[in-house]
């Protein structure tokens, strides 16, 4: 039971937990790094990579938030929300019946869907480019957001579909006899019960959408739609870098995503599907 | 208008195994039907056809005098309690109740109404908020049956809604449910494997074996007149004891030897039954239920009954009666007898039975007689 | 003036592409910008500025759509001429011959590396020296001189070395740091008439035994430990900060940079030129370094107020207002001035005009498949992978596929 | 009729998806496919057809092989930690007596993913640098000073490094993808193995694996994608050297089109990238179609 | 040695739930221990606490003098059918029954023999390839029941192992259970809401509410002699007649006014006990088993029998017996008589019971007098 720990298991749980807290540090250590080398001084950075500022330069944070990481935060978290939004919706709408219908063809589609994840973007780049022109949407957010929306619909309905996959069926059936159509299904049996990974696909497809470059860059021009890593990468260049204002920069972009992450904890639910079948 | 009627109905799951092969069954609107038979007999499968639940292999199933093989279950106006529950683990008691009430758009109060006075019938009023998983086995259960209870639909499909339920209880929902019937005047279609639950509540039922329907009558019927050997002794706890026994003409007389010592007369209907199939001299099966040995002396024309003589074996006192277990014709034979039955292990007893209690069938077929 | 396409006050759009989008130098690009506007109300000039890394990228695709910019960054030589030979650069010939004074202010080393069969087709806008800057307080300390010839250079590295500090800073992950060496030691190596034949993707063959020889001068230096360790893991950036650190004597950096050294390490620095090498068969008069600047799109549909903008951008006075602002290098003639510049830039610039060519950088001068395979095979030299002789062998035989490529 | 074989209801569902993936993702990658088929530059309308060429000339390219090579390491590798450990970790912190802590572990282990390539990558340029690295300096403290190397300025070691790197910052993140399906196997089933007498490993072996088969199919799938579209890492932290040693297919590609101007080369690499994946994500749910069958 | 002890075990599930309070049970070895109540009692939560699946929120239990309070399931030596079954999904049958022995690396041949005879004991020989998901609800709870079948456990246990079957093959799994009790010589915890599995199968009978203990004895004490009234009523069916009665003193002899036309007699011992608690002229509750009350005249001594005369409202035949509804008491009375009884709605009845068929309990505290 849970509080027993005979010699033997309370040897393992120490051990464990031991190897568990090492990995944190290696984890953690790298993140305190980037957070304490966005007060250094570039030499600081470069001389002593390891050690403590001489001094706290706010100023780095500042002239990160200055340089338009402001600007850029609000475009992201535009793009990012409306990108995850519809990727979530659309691809819980496909996993649903690829992983709960049985039809000809199924296999098929879930290549074709599943298969995207195979694409590296790169790839499409310039056909993109030229498909978003002809569209009328380059160098607005679209741009963005449709690339984004349809490069994360494959994996987030892997993923949807992957856990749909083992809900019990009987609970949809006792769902079809208290009259629900499919889409009352979907929306008011299925998704709930999703809910752990729905939460998990958001805070993935809002990590990779927040942090994407190439289409950020390629697909839009006027500096005022910028995305974060855009913006940040332009601080970027080969004979004079800030490094640490890039750290600063870093650090304030990758905050939202941590507090998402702390938020989205809520959400991963211990046995959300359990106690309602027999058997 | 809820007459069912389900014509050549066959279900063939994958891996080839047929759960139920032509099934044949008109039900009455306002019928109350029980499905009975042994654990995997169709019975389930029966009732998700119905629902629409299951795929129909072959066959045809009409409700109201239409063809529903190819309606969606949300259209066929069914509630239905499945055997493993099927709750939304996600709401909570009173939300898996609502739920096909929301969905039917039933104003507010209503629901509320509906679901509060089901909720006090079942006895799970202190529960409604809570989630399934914060249920015991037989709460769960009650809720299942909750969420049937709140619908008036066309059809009401319970598979074992009383399984988990003690005793008591199980009266009482029993009471619940006939009054349900009553008051809703709709077709019920009904699992289960309770002897009483099968004899009181059913208006007619139907029992099942391997896929295949055995005897469709009601329940006095069933019970009195078994179709063959397998209803006999699937009807009725203990079973009925069946044995083999010779046709003999013994001066015009017919009677059925069991054994050396025991020869029983049967009524003249029977004799003239067994003479006219030409059973004279031939094997059949005889069956006689343990609630139809007496001990006691009977007073009525004694040639109505006959004798059995044996040694009891084991004497199980069960509170309201006693079972007597005999070894006789070479296999086992209960008797069930009045709790004051003084008789113990290693006592001789004998016991009466009368003619109207013996049930014949064909030894190869296994078919009743008559 | 120009030719108005229509009259009164229609505004004209051009598209300005540059790739300084850092706060400190994009500054620069928005005022000059917001006053030739002021200047010019029928044009607006949207800008757009790209780092150095994604603007080739940018530029990649944007060359294959309508959507060109009408000015935009490109550095000199082959990365000029890819456009050229593609047809998405202006020649800018007719506008130069029309505005002599435009054409001559402009310093020949300047406007050379953008011709291409003898036509103008871009405008340099910096330009730029490699030299090798010293610590002076450690090379006074260890009573050492400058050195003039490639023996005296590895005297200096072989004291250094000796009193325990670690010569040269170099940081080579990115190889073109290892690729500005060798474009020294192949000019100094090679004959010059052979070297130009070699460069010309139409002609280059890569057989010239200098090759070889620069590639073997180069190994030494890291052979001999006058390289920092880890050479191919350590960015060049790091090496100069190692520098301002005083852990190293001598780093290897272009003349932009001068503005960095002085503000790190303030008056305790000099710098010098690759040392001649007597026994070498080029030029020993050449400097390395190369102009970067801005082309106009052949598809631009305002031309004159693109060049209009061109023009202005690079008039004398934005070109010390270059200056004086961000310290860099301009190939206008006499922006670089004692009096608006710090010394050490005007020496530079100095250098660059005593200079009798220059050596444009090896990767934006011979063709990209070649320098594709010389530049990688530059960090295999110096972790001894590869000789000299396997890479020019390599090289030749790339060299060979280009010539029958490029018609 | 069955009610989960209504295909009209399947395909409205799916429409939407099929719309945005066909547009955007099909549709360009069957244009590049006729992309391979050319001679051409991104800054040039001429555009020469040259048929297979390209594909034969990458089948005789060392560094196609190199950069398969690598990208074949990649994917073992991954699969190894990502999968392996990903897996093992969640279901550590899933036992009943970790999850008081686990919401602390599974925050932390999942940061670095959220962290961008290029803070990951410079930060380990210093782990890894020779002087002034942690690595080395980590292994001078315990004695394995024969051991220091200059990790991505050598050939043997550069590769590994990345991937390490890579390691470093995605176990957390297919650990998360493993927790949310180990979170949804009902509780009773271990109940049911306890009682049945068994101990923590046996639960994972016989209750956990079988019922997170699917998400172990999903995980291995995107990070043996992964590896073979593998690029900021190489990008950021090496730029494919010392010499050729690290490069990978993308990279390759991205090379190949964006510096050396042969997009028709390019386009075919990515092809094969695509060719490979399409074909082990097939094998790869053939193999657990075919298990789950059994 | 597997003796267990419950000592003051409580559990409180968040939520503030108290499922078991203060319950306190010694049990021998090789008892087979029947735990029976209402739905939602504690029943399932007390075998889970046993099993260790369930933190015990306060009190000790004990197996074999072991503390187990911190022992983790696995080494318990438990084996447990649980009420849901919890079978593995992605095991055939075969493998979910052979995993507990595979695991205490039993030899692969005594595997598949014990597994086979276990499935041949429950009928699911066929189905041994089978996942769950293709099975039916009786043939999943067999699964589950074979599974711990198979084990050579310490202790068993058993939540409503049989809920799902049909009468017969109930009777022939209980008698299975019976058997495997014989022979592993261990010890048995069974839960159940089946009369006739508590009455014959346990060695003692625990009845439960509301988490309390209601009482702990053999099955023919439970039933002849019910703690109090709920016991009374939970255990028997058709359940326990009970009705207010005054206690009065008549000529030195106490009897007990039921109505003014029924005045019962009782037995001396009963009286004494009456006398002596102080309950003269005072109400008690008196209750009486439907299954005692006769419709036959008597031969034995008439003082010891009262007769209670009614008139029948409903009477309902269920084959093997007949129920009597009657109002009486002004409340509705059951009599359980010979199916042979002739009564109908409406007709006069003159019912006979015996003296020692009567149980006294307090009308406050609803305890029996004793
Ligand atoms: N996880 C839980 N959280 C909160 N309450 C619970 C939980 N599990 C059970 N309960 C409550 O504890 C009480 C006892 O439950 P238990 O399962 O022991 O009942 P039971 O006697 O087995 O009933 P049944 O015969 O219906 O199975 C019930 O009232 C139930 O609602
Ligand atoms: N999905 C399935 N695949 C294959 N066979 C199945 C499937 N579901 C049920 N069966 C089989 O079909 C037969 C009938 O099953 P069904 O569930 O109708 O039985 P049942 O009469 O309800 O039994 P019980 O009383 O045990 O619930 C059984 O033998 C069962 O094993
Ligand atoms: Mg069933
Ligand atoms: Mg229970």
């Amino acid at each position: 039971m849970n509080k027993e720990h005979n010699g033997l298991s309370k040897f393992i749980f120490m051990f464990v937990f031991l190897l568990l807290i090492t990995y944190s540090v290696i984890i953690i250590y790298p993140l305190l790094w980037m957070i304490i080398s966005g007060f250094k001084t570039n030499q600081e950075l470069f001389l002593e990579p390891w050690g403590l500022p001489a001094k706290l330069l706010w100023s780095n944070y500042k002239s990160a938030w200055d340089v338009g990481v402001g600007k850029f935060f609000v475009n992201s978290l535009f793009v990012t929300s409306v990108s995850v939004t519809v990727t979530l919706f659309i691809s819980a709408c496909c996993a649903f019946p690829l992983s709960r219908y049985e039809f000809k063809g199924q296999n098929i589609f879930l290549l074709i869907i599943i298969g995207g994840v195979m694409l590296a973007p790169q790839v499409s780049l310039i056909s993109l480019y030229k498909l978003l022109q002809r569209l009328k949407i380059y160098n607005t957010y679209w741009a963005l957001i449709i690339p984004y929306i349809a490069f994360r619909i494959p994996f987030t309905t892997f993923l949807i579909r992957s856990y749909m996959l083992s809900l019990p069926r009987e609970i949809e059936d006792s769902a079809y006899i208290d009259g629900c159509t499919s889409w009352r299904l979907f929306w008011n049996i299925i998704l709930p019960m999703c809910k752990p990974i729905m939460a998990t696909s958001a805070l993935l497809a809002a990590m990779s959408v927040w942090n994407e470059f190439m289409f950020a860059l390629v697909f839009i021009e006027d500096s005022t739609l910028r995305t974060i890593p855009v913006g940040i990468m332009n601080l970027r260049s080969t004979l004079s870098t800030n490094w640490t204002i890039l750290l600063a920069a870093l650090t304030i972009s990758a905050l939202p995503m941590i507090i998402l992450f702390i938020v989205f904890q809520k959400q991963f639910v211990r046995g959300i599907t359990q106690g309602g079948v027999k058997g | 208008m809820a007459n069912i009627s389900l014509r050549g109905v066959k279900k063939v799951y994958p891996g080839n195994v047929t759960a139920v092969r032509n099934f044949n069954l008109e039900i009455e609107d306002k019928e109350f039907i029980v499905l009975v038979g042994p654990s995997g007999c169709g019975k389930s499968t029966t009732l998700r056809m119905i629902a629409g639940l299951e795929e129909i292999s072959e066959g045809e199933i009409y409700i109201g005098d239409v063809l529903v093989n190819n309606v969606h279950p949300k259209d066929r106006d069914i509630a239905m309690v499945f055997q493993n529950y099927a709750l939304y683990p996600h709401m909570s008691v009173f939300d898996n109740m609502a739920f096909g009430l929301k969905l039917r758009k039933v104003p507010k109060e209503e629901i509320t109404k509906r679901v509060k006075s089901a909720a006090e019938i079942l006895e799970i009023e202190d529960l409604l908020d809570r989630r399934p998983k914060a249920l015991s086995g037989g709460q769960r259960q009650r809720v299942a049956l909750g969420r049937a209870m709140v619908r008036e639909p066309k059809v009401f499909l319970m598979d074992e809604p009383l399984s988990n339920l003690d005793a008591k209880l199980r009266v009482q929902m029993r009471t619940e449910i006939a009054k349900l019937h009553k008051r809703l005047q709709t077709t019920f279609i009904y699992v289960t494997h309770d002897q009483t639950e099968a004899m009181t509540m059913g208006t007619r039922i139907v029992v099942m074996k391997d896929g295949d329907i055995q005897q469709i009558d009601t329940p006095q019927n069933v019970y009195d007149y078994p179709a063959n050997t397998f209803v006999a002794r699937f009807i009725g706890s203990p079973q009925m004891n069946i044995t083999e026994g010779l046709v003999r003409d013994n001066d015009d007389r017919i009677e059925i030897v069991l054994s050396e010592d025991t020869i029983i007369n049967i009524s003249q209907e029977k004799e003239k039954l067994l003479k006219e199939k030409g059973y004279v001299d031939k094997k059949v099966l005889v069956g006689f239920r343990p609630e139809n040995l007496h001990e006691t002396e009977v007073d009525e024309l004694k040639s109505h009954y006959s004798t059995i003589n044996a040694t009891v074996e084991v004497s199980e006192l069960m509170g309201s009666e006693t079972y007597l277990y005999m070894n006789k014709f070479g296999k086992q034979i209960i008797a069930r007898v009045d709790p004051k039955s003084k008789k113990r292990s290693g006592d001789r007893v004998e016991l009466r039975i009368h003619w109207d209690r013996f049930h014949l069938f064909d030894i190869d077929t296994e078919e009743a007689i008559k | 003036q120009s030719s108005q396409p229509t009259g009164g006050t229609d505004q004209v759009e051009i598209k300005f592409l540059h790739k300084w989008p850092q706060p400190e130098y994009s500054v620069y690009f928005d005022e000059v910008v917001e006053a030739f506007m002021k200047e010019n109300p029928n044009i607006k000039v949207s800008v757009e500025a790209v780092g150095d890394e994604p603007i080739k990228d940018k530029l990649r695709v944007l060359m294959g759509t309508d959507n060109q910019p009408d000015v935009f960054f490109s550095w000199s030589g082959e990365f000029a001429a890819k456009f050229v030979r593609s047809n998405n650069a202006l020649d800018l010939t007719p506008y130069l011959e029309n505005d002599p004074e435009w054409k001559n202010s402009i310093m020949e080393a300047g406007l050379e590396p953008f011709t291409y069969d003898g036509n103008y087709y871009g405008i340099p806008f910096r330009i730029n020296g490699k030299f090798f800057v010293y610590n002076t307080e450690i090379f006074n300390k260890l009573g050492l001189k400058k050195p003039n010839t490639w023996d005296e250079f590895m005297t200096v590295l072989e004291t250094l070395k000796q009193n325990g500090i670690t010569p040269i800073g170099f940081g080579n992950i990115y190889p073109w740091a290892a690729c500005h060496y060798i474009t020294g030691l192949n000019q100094k190596f090679v004959p010059q008439e052979v070297r130009v034949k070699d460069y010309n993707p139409k002609t280059g063959e890569f057989t010239d035994p200098g090759y070889i020889k620069a590639l073997e001068y180069f190994k030494s230096l890291n052979d001999k430990g006058y390289f920092i360790e880890g050479v191919n893991s350590t960015e060049h950036n790091m090496s100069n900060q190692m520098f301002y650190g005083e852990q190293v004597a001598i780093i290897y950096v272009e003349l932009e940079e001068f503005v960095e050294v002085e503000e790190n390490l303030p008056g305790k620095w000099d710098f010098f030129k690759m040392p001649d090498i007597p026994e070498g068969k080029g030029n020993q008069n050449f400097l390395t370094g190369a102009p970067d600047g801005f082309l106009v799109s052949a598809k631009t549909k305002h031309p004159e107020e693109a060049v209009k903008f061109l023009k202005y951008l690079t008039n004398k006075a934005n070109a010390d207002k270059l200056v004086q602002q961000l310290g860099w290098p301009s190939p206008i003639i006499g922006a670089v001035n004692e009096g608006n510049s710090p010394d050490y830039l005007v020496r530079g610039m100095k250098a660059i005009e005593e200079a009798e060519g220059m050596a444009l950088w090896l990767d934006t001068d011979i063709h990209i498949k070649i320098s594709d395979v010389y530049l990688p095979n530059l960090q295999e030299l110096l972790n001894g992978t590869k000789t000299p002789e396997q890479i020019m062998a390599e090289v030749q035989k790339v060299a060979k596929e280009v010539q029958s490529e490029v018609e | 009729m069955n009610i989960y074989r209504n295909k009209k209801v399947a395909i409205l569902f799916m429409l939407p998806a099929l719309v945005f993936v066909i547009l955007f993702i099909y549709y360009p990658i069957i244009q590049n496919f006729i992309y391979s088929l050319y001679r051409w530059s991104s800054f040039s309308e001429v555009k020469v057809f040259v048929g297979f060429d390209y594909y034969k000339r990458l089948l005789s390219d060392p560094i196609f092989y190199i950069a398969l090579k690598n990208n074949a390491l990649y994917a073992i590798i991954s699969i190894v930690f990502q999968v392996g450990v990903g897996m093992i970790l969640a279901a550590v912190l899933e036992e009943k007596i970790m999850r008081r802590y686990q919401t602390f572990f599974r925050t932390v282990y999942f940061m670095p993913s959220v962290i961008s390539i290029t803070v990951v990558g410079l930060l380990f340029q210093l782990v890894y640098n020779p002087n002034i690295g942690l690595l080395n300096a980590f292994l001078k403290v315990v004695g394995l000073e024969t051991l220091t190397h200059d990790w991505l300025g050598r050939s043997d070691t550069a590769m590994f490094a990345i991937i390490a790197t890579s390691q470093w910052q995605y176990i957390g993140y297919i650990m998360l993808l493993f927790l949310v399906a180990i979170q949804k196997i009902p509780e009773e089933l271990y109940e049911s193995a306890m009682i049945d007498g068994a101990n923590a490993i046996q639960k994972f072996i016989h209750v956990t694996i079988p019922q997170i088969k699917e998400t172990i199919l999903v995980t291995s799938i995107i990070t043996i994608i992964g590896a073979f579209k593998v690029f900021d890492e190489v990008y950021v932290m090496t730029a494919g050297g010392p010499g050729r040693s690290t490069e990978v297919l993308a990279s390759y590609m991205y090379r190949a089109g964006f510096r050396n101007d042969e997009m028709g080369y390019a386009a075919t690499i990515a092809t094969v990238i695509f060719l490979i994946t399409f074909i082990v994500t097939l094998i790869q749910l053939k193999v657990s179609k075919e298990k789950n069958e059994a």
